[in-house]
């Protein structure tokens, strides 16, 4: 790593180093490039020493007049604290988990290295597009689409359902009526007509015509019928006043 | 990096083996381009004459799925184009019948069969002409025989794939005109409230 | 090299053969992403048998400038590694990731599947806002689930690709982390002594 462990100096003096803060990524990686620099073995790493370098290097740092970034100086607090309890004898009133926030950090600080390790390792392979290609060219195969189609049955019949809807639509509907034909008025008015008097013509419609059309068709047919029987010289008519009732009898 | 200087260029103890054709195959598989005879020589350097290399190359693929195409002093590999058939894709995308086809499906089924001119009728519009052929590729309708009729016109039939496809066991289990009225299917399709 | 897989696809008059090896060869040939033996079987149907014919291609390409590569399944031809330096120069390589980016993708390689405040905690630092999205760009690292903890963060895991890409049959290729981390690690190798 840059300017440090460069120089044979630089293994026992600290204060030889170039202080290059941002050269490292946080604390963790200052410490482990300080523990590199020294050349020492993380398994038995003493973290008092290594407390003593990183602080050393602030110091240093601080007196270039860098800017040192929080975190450097809480681990520093950290660490002076971590030392002090390390070295205070052991039946004081020690921090018990002092060896063990030690361990920790160098557990830390092992795997971090670990994975250095593991970064340079993959590096070193047979990387795609350093060291092998793939294909340069894509070359596109045909394709040919044959589209499968889908239907439900439910939409099949909603399909015939319409149309047949549609074709009801377009039949025009006639209403249908029964009308009275001139004949069945003329078997009707021949056979009801008896006695000779005078009786209103439409008292011979069919009583159960319920629409006003066809009542209205009953009376034109009655009156073609009854003109009919006039004219045979049957019945005898008789109209008082205009659109006055109709009377008829039977020809004395 | 391991055993990447495979090139000894000092004449060293033993004979340093590179394979110049095997960098050759190598660029022209990698290239996105096809590569000119210079610019393989430039690669190339001492190793080898281009050209020869091509040839020789060239003539390692016939007969093969991959063949070297050289033209105009440009190279390049291509599949072989007599492969081309078993090299298709096919993408079987699933696709609905449009409303047209449906109720004309719907009416060869129910009123089968039936002329053109008879589902015209009964669809108040002319048939569109794909209409019938998409039909016809669903496998779903074929025709069969022609009407005894003035200009003896086609008639049109469903076929056993319909039956299958819409799981009916036979065209009896078409439900009734008058029963599809009680199921309210003589309605459109309720457009979604806004 | 002579075609050893024919098979008979007409029992016509005229033998209509066609080479299943060379069917599967123009298929990885052509493609820039490896192809699962799944893709080939379905590609070949009946003509062969896709794992035989692989095998059989990879022995053909033993030597040669371009080789055929299988891994967990997934197959495609890659120039061969020892051809690097005398490929780059008209390949153009890409650029090699930053330090940050290669420990994280380490990080997820080895601790897979791991979170973003997990390889914080590893390197000591946050990641920085870009270096997952890099990744992700990379098509080496991808998110998969969450960790059932408070919060529930997404995890991150490696991909076919990265394997692919780094030349690894599967994670387990990997070089265990206490080897790494073994012997000597702070004392470098000792310099052969000249």
């Amino acid at each position: 790593m840059v300017a440090l462990g460069q120089s044979e100096a630089a293994k026992s003096d600290v204060s030889a180093f170039v202080v290059a803060l941002d050269e490292f990524e946080g604390p963790l990686d200052l410490l482990l490039e300080l523990a590199r620099a020294q050349k020492l073995d993380l398994k038995k790493i003493s973290l008092v020493a290594l407390a003593d370098q990183y602080l050393d290097y602030l110091k240093a740092a601080r007196a270039k007049q860098l800017e040192i970034a929080a975190e450097y100086l809480v681990m520093a607090a950290w660490l002076a604290y971590l030392k002090s309890q390390l070295l205070l004898p052991r039946d004081a009133n020690a921090d018990p988990d002092a060896a063990t926030m030690a361990e920790a950090l160098a557990a830390r600080l092992r795997a971090l290295e670990a994975i250095r390790h593991a970064a340079l390792w993959l590096e070193e392979r047979a990387a795609l597009g350093t060291a092998r290609f793939a294909r340069g060219a894509e070359e596109p195969l045909p394709k040919e689409t044959v589209p499968v189609f889908v239907a439900e049955l439910g939409a099949l019949l909603r399909a015939y359902g319409v149309t047949a809807k549609r074709q009801e639509v377009a039949r025009i509907r006639l209403p249908r009526h029964r009308f009275m034909t001139v004949d069945v008025a003329l078997a009707r008015l021949s056979q009801l007509l008896t006695g000779s008097d005078w009786r209103e013509l439409r008292s011979f419609l069919p009583p159960e015509l319920a629409s006003a059309v066809e009542r209205r068709a009953a009376v034109a047919t009655s009156l073609v019928a009854s003109l009919e029987l006039a004219r045979s010289g049957e019945i005898e008519l008789l109209q008082q006043q205009a659109f006055g009732p109709i009377l008829v009898r039977r020809r004395p | 990096m391991s055993a990447i200087h495979l090139v000894e260029t000092e004449a060293a103890g033993e004979p340093a083996k590179v394979d110049a054709k095997a960098i050759v195959e190598a660029l022209l598989f990698a290239s996105p381009e096809p590569l000119s005879e210079r610019e393989i020589q430039a690669q190339l350097g001492a190793l080898g004459d281009a050209l020869t290399l091509l040839h020789s190359l060239r003539a390692d693929y016939v007969g093969r799925g991959i063949r070297l195409e050289g033209r105009e002093g440009r190279w390049a590999f291509r599949t072989a184009p007599e492969l081309a058939p078993h090299l298709t894709r096919v993408l079987r995308p699933k696709r609905r019948l449009s409303k047209a086809a449906m109720e004309t499906l719907s009416i060869i089924a129910y009123r089968q069969p039936v002329t053109r001119a008879e589902i015209e009728a009964i669809r108040g519009v002319a048939i569109s002409a794909g209409t019938l052929d998409l039909l016809v590729d669903t496998g779903w309708v074929t025709p069969k025989g022609r009407r005894d009729a003035p200009g003896r016109p086609v008639t049109w039939v469903t076929t056993p794939g319909f039956l299958d496809h819409f799981d009916l066991q036979s065209l009896s289990d078409l439900p009734r005109l008058e029963e599809l009225e009680g199921a309210g299917l003589f309605n459109p399709p309720a457009e979604p409230s806004a």
